[in-house]
Parts: C-alpha cells; structure tokens; sequence
C-alpha cells in the first residue's frame, strides 16, 4: 500500500520486546526475547534459567532412590513417566528383572498420565488463542484422573509410585474399576472437545499453515514427541524401543506431514484415542505377581554407562547414568525433550506475527522445569 | 547393523579412533580433539552410516580431563552408536563446534558451555544459557566448590 | 484462620483460660491483621469487606504448583466463590501474588520487581514446600533461593508439595480473614524495613 | 432552558469525577519506590531504545477507527431524535453513510489494513 520511495523515507526500526519470564502464554518462566518490526519477528532468542533448580548436580549427590523423586518435579506433566525412565534404566543396570504386573500398571499409569498431560495442553492451547472454555472443559475431566492417581498412588501430581524395582504398594481394589468409568466418560468427552475446538473456524484460521516445521529440520534439530510426529518423523520411543509392556500392545503410530500447528494438534488429539485403546487392552487382564523386585537396601550400580529412552508426553526423554559403582552415581543427565524442541523455536518463527508465535508455542505444549531442569 | 561392521566402517574414517563396547550398550568411539568435526562429518555423510539424529548430547567431567559425549542415531538403519571426545586442559577447555552437523547441537553446546565450561569455536553465538552471566565457575564440574549450599560428602 | 485453630481457640475459651504469652518467648507478637485488629471502624470495616472479597491474583505460576493452582481455578475446586476469580497477566491489575513454585537466584530480582510494580494494597501467598523454604531443592542446590520470604514479605504460607487445592483455598481464606482486621489508621507498609531485616 | 441544563450537567460530571478520584486517594495507601514508575514488561527491564520510529500500519489502523468512531458519535444525537425530523434526516444519514461508506471502500483498495 505504501509506495517503495516512501517506505525507503520512513526508516521504522527494530526493536525488542520481552516475551519474558511473566508472560501467561510461556506456560511457566520461559523468556523469549523478540527482535520485531511491527508485528513481525525477527529474531527470537531464548534466555532460560528462570527454574533451573540444578537437579543434575543434586543427582551426583543422592541415592537411586532419591533421584526418582527429583524427576517427577522436572516434567510434572508426565512425572509418572519420568519416574519410570529413571525406574527403567536402574532395573538395566543391576538386570533385574521385573514381574509381568507390574510392566502392565506401569503402562496404564503411565498412559494415564499422557491422556491427563494431553487434556490439560488442550484446555491451556485453547486458552492461549483465547477460548476460556476449553480450560473448563478440560480440567473438569482431569479431576477424574487425578482422582484416580490419589487412591492409588497417594498424590495427585507428582507421584513416586515408580520405585527402581517395581512399585511402591499394589494397586486400589477399585482402581480397574474407575479407570473403566473413566475411560467410558471421556469417551463421549472427546467428541465434545472435538466439536468444541477442532472444527472452529477462528481456530483454523489461527492454526492451519502457522510454524511450519519439515522433516529434515525436525531430525536436525533433535525434535521429537508429538511436535515431531507432526511434520512426519517416526520418532515414537514407545514404537521403536519398545519397553514395560508396550511390545505386547497394538496402537497406531500418529503422523502427519504438514507440520503445523494444526497437524501437531491434531497428533495430540488422535494420541488421546490410542491412550484409551492402549489402556482398554490392558486393563482388563492385569496379570497376577509380585510388586516389588527384592533390591538391596543401598543400590549400588555395576561400573558403566546406562542410557533409557522414554516417550513422555513431551517427547523422548532420556536418562543417562554414569555409574563408578558406589551409592550415588557419578554424572546424571537428563536428555529433555523440551529443551531440543525449544531450539526450532527460532528457526520456523522468522517473519511471522507475535500471534502466531504464541499459537505455535501453544501447540509445542513447553513445561518450563523440563527445559531448565 | 551390528556393533562389529560399524566398526570396520568407522575405523577408515579417521586416525587412531579408539572403540569399547564394555559397560555400555553402545558402540562407544574416542575421538581425539582434532579429528571430531572431520569424523562427525563423515558419520552423518557416508552412505551406509547415515547418523542424522544426535538425541543426546552431555557434558562430562573424569576427574582429569574434561569432555563431551554424542549419543548418534540413524532414522533410516535403526542403528546408534556414542562418540566421546576429551580435553585435557582445564583452564581453557576448547573443542569445535558440530552445530552445523548437527542443528541441536547448538543448544546442547551453550548448556556444556554452561556448565563445564567447554568453549566451542565457530559456535554462533557462546553465551551462559541457564546461569547468569556473571556467575563465576562452572557449577556440574567436580572441583565446583560451594560450601553454601553443597553438603560435602 | 485455619479450622483446627479456631477449634482450638473456642475449645480455649470455653474453659474461661486467656491466651497468656509465656515469659521467656523470644520474639515480639505481631497482631494477625496488617496494623492490629484491635479496634475496627466501620470505615474500614465497609473497605476490608470490599478488599477482602475482590483479591485479584497474579498468573504466577514457575513450577509445579502452578497446576494444583490452576486446578484451583478449575470448576471442581473452584476459586471464584472467594472473590479471586479474575487472575490478571499483568502485576499493575493484580493485588495478590500466589508465588506457585520455586523461585532460583535468576527469578529472585524479577520477582522483586513485579511485586514493587504491584498497586497498594497489595498481599503475597506463598504456595508449596519451594516457595516457603525451597522445598525439595534445600540440600546441594546452587541456583535456589531457599524460600521466597526472602525476596518479598509473604503474608500466607500454604504448606505441601504441591498443596491440593482445598489447603490452597484454605491459604486463601485465611488471607482474607487477616485483610479483614486491618485498621487503615495503623496500616504499615510490609516492605518497609524488609530489606534491613525488620 | 438550555444554558441551566449544560452547567448542571457540566457541575455533575466534574463533581463526580473529582469525588471519586478524591475518595480513592484518602483511602488507598502508598508507596513509592523507584521500580514503579519503571514500565512493566514481564518483570525485566525494557532492552534498547522505547521511543523510537514505530511502524507506519499501527498509525493508519488508528486513523481508521478514530474515523469511523467520529461518524458514530454523529449518529447519536440523529438516533435521538430521528422521528420527529421525519425522512429528510433520515435521507441526509444515508448520504453521510454512504460518503463514510467511500472512505472505506478507499482504505480497503489501498489495502491501508493488510499487515505486510
């Protein structure tokens, strides 16, 4: 509209603007500083640390069982989750090997904890483009869950249920029982969020064609979890390494090849559904047998570096134990998916609008701990 | 591809690479300091190795010498291996950059430099990612003294 | 204040005993409402209620309670039946901060500004173990201010780890009871002195 | 009768206005620190320059609503009155509307709100 000779007159200049560390759309303390021009960005550069609480460090410093309550304060999304990476890669270092049940409650509690993780990212990606009734809807039907994870495990959030070994105590008489009501609810819930958020045209215009990411930038930038399964990158930890007992359960692999935020959205959605198939096929035949693996009291691992891939809500978290053999182990580090999928950020954010940087942070569903550990 | 022909592959690439495979289930590789970017290079490029997905990078201290460590995978062979590189020095600990192998590198890197402080050359831009920048010493070393808060064991 | 204490403090009375202050207590008492619930005008009586009723809290959440917060806000357990229903981004619209996490050595000075940038009259719930003492990341941690008491003068502690929502809503009353025996003559501003350790 | 009117009305709005400002300062405490008069940006101080050249499309945006408010606050006292001045008025508000109307339709061919 404005003439090439009189934009070159009217010299605008950039400048920069804190997406900082109080911001209702960084989900937490994430700040982002901006480089804009008008509306669009140019350059957005991460400055994190606002929550690094050093859990490496207090890793070298305490016992295997320690660490496991550290984890779920990390991502505590999915601290179920975490706490079975760290479980995991203990059991693999002493080859202790586990009973049929517990892999079988790990997995449902485990997916429990996606579907709770997935709701609440709904309710608040709803929020963030400003529909308040998904944060309704959404943390009505999570109350359900975390109804469920009180009674068995005893806390609502950050459950230590996941012990290197097995598990704290067995599960509630009528755990199967609320779970089945659970799932049959949120059955005809679902459809509703579908109806709700999905087929609203403000929400496909504010997603469709918004951050997009490609395959190759995904597998370059180390992208993985559902942000990665939406530009089509196999990247499924629970499909190509299996573990607990995700080798004898039959579930899709969801991808999309669009890669933006409305294909990472519809990743997660469509996740939901195989978190409920997943669960179905388990609950009904937990097997019978011990809770706990006989661990000595002080876990000492051989001398050796241990390496577990779990697929968290996020994306593939990895723990990494370097042991030298005595009670607490030499170097812990924590491979966050938050952190690698922090780092396209910048990448696919060039020349877009500040709106459409909050839409597609809103679809990469960051948890601020899990980034800055 | 089992650990064996990787083997055999990686050892042309570069010059006295040195491999274990005790105490870990990968492939491990030392690298010396000189050679990391030419045989990273070449662990992405070569046809039959193909190791475009760097899911792991952490930064690692022994006790004498300083260093990093490359969790690998390739997409397409499903195969994944670990490549170490070490420093000696720990007054000016430097290795070079693989941020454009590649591309997570380049935060991975800052989170080392942060911590251990390893300075990368060629990185875009060194910056202290987590900490804040006056903050001196590199905290998740081992010799990181803090009678404040850090119970001695 | 809390049930168990009002229990408490009824139960006392009806045996006609006075809540008398041992003689070797170290510290000074500090009445519970801000400048002593002595004498309560109608005045203030009408602005407390006023106050006291419409606290606006802060999107504030850094870690992990920051989800039993927003369950909160949630329609199970819902908040706005207490007058804290509208939570602003902004520190110059709100008038309560809930700090729902830990608060590391970076986040220490921004805190600080957002509560000097807060309006008068203005109060502070500190949510969680992190929050009160720092929590789980007491030992070895290097970048953790062990609780946020000493960034800002915190009005309520809301002890858990995360705390449920109903020992949150508790905090909250709590808080409100205390706004409602504030005397506006008597009012002292709680950051004065803070810095020198009042 | 009309003069009576405009100073009453007039009295009442500064009257209101002042009281309220008034009430609210005698009973709000204060206090005062140097990081208050400070802009509040996410709980970090503001980085480079504030008052700088902005983009031209936030001043066109502006124009265009200041307009289009303008023409509404014509319409009001029209509205008010509008049976009793019958079907001249009633034409002469289609002829404003449609003048505005070209303004617009002349804002939109030089795509004054498209945001490049």
């Amino acid at each position: 509209m404005i003439s090439q000779e009189v934009k070159n007159k009217i010299k605008t200049e950039e400048y920069f603007i804190n997406m900082g560390p109080q911001h209702p759309a960084a989900h937490g303390v994430l700040r982002l500083l901006l480089t804009i021009d008008g509306e669009i960005i140019k350059n957005v550069e991460p400055d994190l640390g606002y929550i690094h609480r050093s859990i490496e460090k207090m890793c070298e410093r305490d016992s295997y069982q320690q660490i496991v309550h550290l984890t779920d304060r990390m991502d505590y999304l999915s601290s179920n989750i975490n706490n079975e990476a760290v479980c995991l890669t203990v059991e693999k270092a002493l080859e202790l090997e586990v009973s049929d049940r517990v892999k079988v409650i790990r997995t449902i509690i485990a997916e429990l904890t996606r579907l709770a993780s997935h709701q609440l990212w709904w309710g608040v990606m709803g929020m963030d483009l400003g529909a308040l009734t998904t944060y309704f809807y959404a943390f009505r039907d999570r109350e359900m869950i975390n109804d469920i994870f009180e009674e068995t495990c005893g806390a609502r959030l950050t459950m230590n249920y996941n012990i290197p070994g097995g598990l704290m105590f067995d599960i509630h008489p009528n755990f199967v029982q609320r779970t089945k009501d659970f799932i049959a609810h949120f059955k005809t819930k679902l459809p509703e969020y579908d109806r709700l958020l999905t087929g609203n045209v403000i929400f496909e215009k504010r997603t469709k064609g918004v951050g997009i990411l490609t395959k190759e930038d995904a597998i370059s930038f180390g992208v993985s979890g559902p942000v990665a399964r939406g530009s089509g990158f196999a990247s499924d930890v629970r499909k190509h390494h299996p573990y607990s007992a995700y080798d004898r359960v039959a579930f899709k692999e969801i991808l999309f090849t669009e890669g933006d935020t409305y294909s990472r959205y519809k990743v997660r959605m469509a996740e939901m559904w195989e978190s409920m198939a997943i669960i179905e096929q388990l609950i009904d035949n937990i097997p019978e047998g011990d809770i706990q693996a006989p661990t000595k009291a002080v876990i000492k691992l051989p001398k050796g570096e241990y390496y577990q891939r779990v697929e968290t809500a996020r994306g593939e978290l990895g723990v990494y134990i370097n042991s030298d053999g005595n009670k607490n182990p030499y170097r812990v580090k924590f491979r966050s998916p938050g952190f690698s999928n922090l780092s396209v950020l910048n990448h696919i954010s060039k020349g877009v609008k500040i709106a459409d940087l909050v839409a597609t942070m809103a679809s990469f569903d960051f948890v601020i701990p899990d980034i800055d550990r | 591809m089992k650990n064996e022909d990787l083997q055999n592959i990686i050892i042309g690439l570069g010059t006295d690479l040195k491999f274990s495979t005790e105490a870990s289930e990968f492939l491990n590789i030392i690298v010396p300091k000189e050679q990391l970017h030419s045989v990273c290079s070449q662990l992405k490029s070569n046809p039959d190795l193909k190791f475009n997905y760097a899911f792991c990078i952490t930064g690692m201290d022994w006790g004498k010498e300083l260093g990093v460590i490359y969790h690998l995978e390739s997409t397409e062979l499903k195969h994944r291996i670990v490549v170490k590189v070490m420093t000696e020095d720990r007054e000016n600990p430097t290795l070079d950059s693989v941020h454009d192998i590649w591309q997570t590198a380049d935060f991975h890197e800052l989170e080392v430099y942060d911590f251990f402080g390893i300075k990368f050359n060629n990185h875009p831009k060194l910056r202290r990612l987590f900490l804040t920048p006056e903050w001196e010493g590199f905290p998740l070393r081992k010799d990181y003294v803090d009678e404040a808060n850090m119970v001695i064991k | 204040m809390g049930v168990d204490k009002k229990r408490f403090l009824n139960q006392y009375e009806a045996e006609g005993l006075k809540q008398v202050m041992p003689e070797d207590f170290p510290g000074k008492v500090i009445p519970g409402g801000n400048g002593g619930n002595i004498v309560v005008t109608t005045l203030d009586s009408v602005i407390n209620w006023g106050r006291s009723n419409s606290l606006w809290p802060l999107y504030f959440g850094t870690s992990c309670c920051a989800i039993e917060m927003m369950q909160t806000g949630a329609p199970k357990h819902d908040f706005s039946r207490f007058g804290f229903e509208v939570a602003r981004p902004s520190a110059r619209q709100a008038d309560l901060i809930i700090i729902a996490g830990t608060i590391v050595n970076k986040m220490g000075p921004v805190l600080r500004r957002l509560y000097d940038q807060m309006a008068e009259p203005k109060y502070v719930i500190a949510m969680g173990a992190c929050a009160i003492s720092g929590g789980p990341f007491y030992y070895n941690t290097y970048s953790v201010i062990k609780g946020a008491d000493h960034v800002i003068p915190v009005d309520v502690y809301v002890p858990g780890c995360p705390p449920r929502p109903e020992a949150l809503l508790e905090g909250m009353i709590m808080l409100q009871e205390k706004i409602k025996t504030e005397n506006m003559s008597k009012k002292v501003n709680p950051i004065d002195g803070f810095d020198e350790g009042k | 009768m009309g003069l009576e009117a405009i100073i009453v009305f007039l009295l009442a709005g500064i009257v209101l206005v002042a009281g309220a400002n008034f009430m609210s300062n005698m009973i709000s405490p204060k206090s005062d620190n140097p990081q208050k008069r400070e802009p509040y940006e996410c709980g970090i101080e503001t980085i480079g320059p504030t008052w700088i050249q902005f983009k031209v499309g936030y001043y066109l945006f502006a124009i265009l609503f200041l307009i289009f408010d303008v023409e509404v606050a014509f319409l009001i006292p029209w509205a008010v009155v509008y049976k009793e001045v019958g079907t001249v008025a009633l034409v002469e508000v289609i002829v404003f509307l449609f003048i505005l109307g070209l303004g617009l339709l002349y804002a939109y061919k030089k795509r004054a709100l498209q945001w490049e």
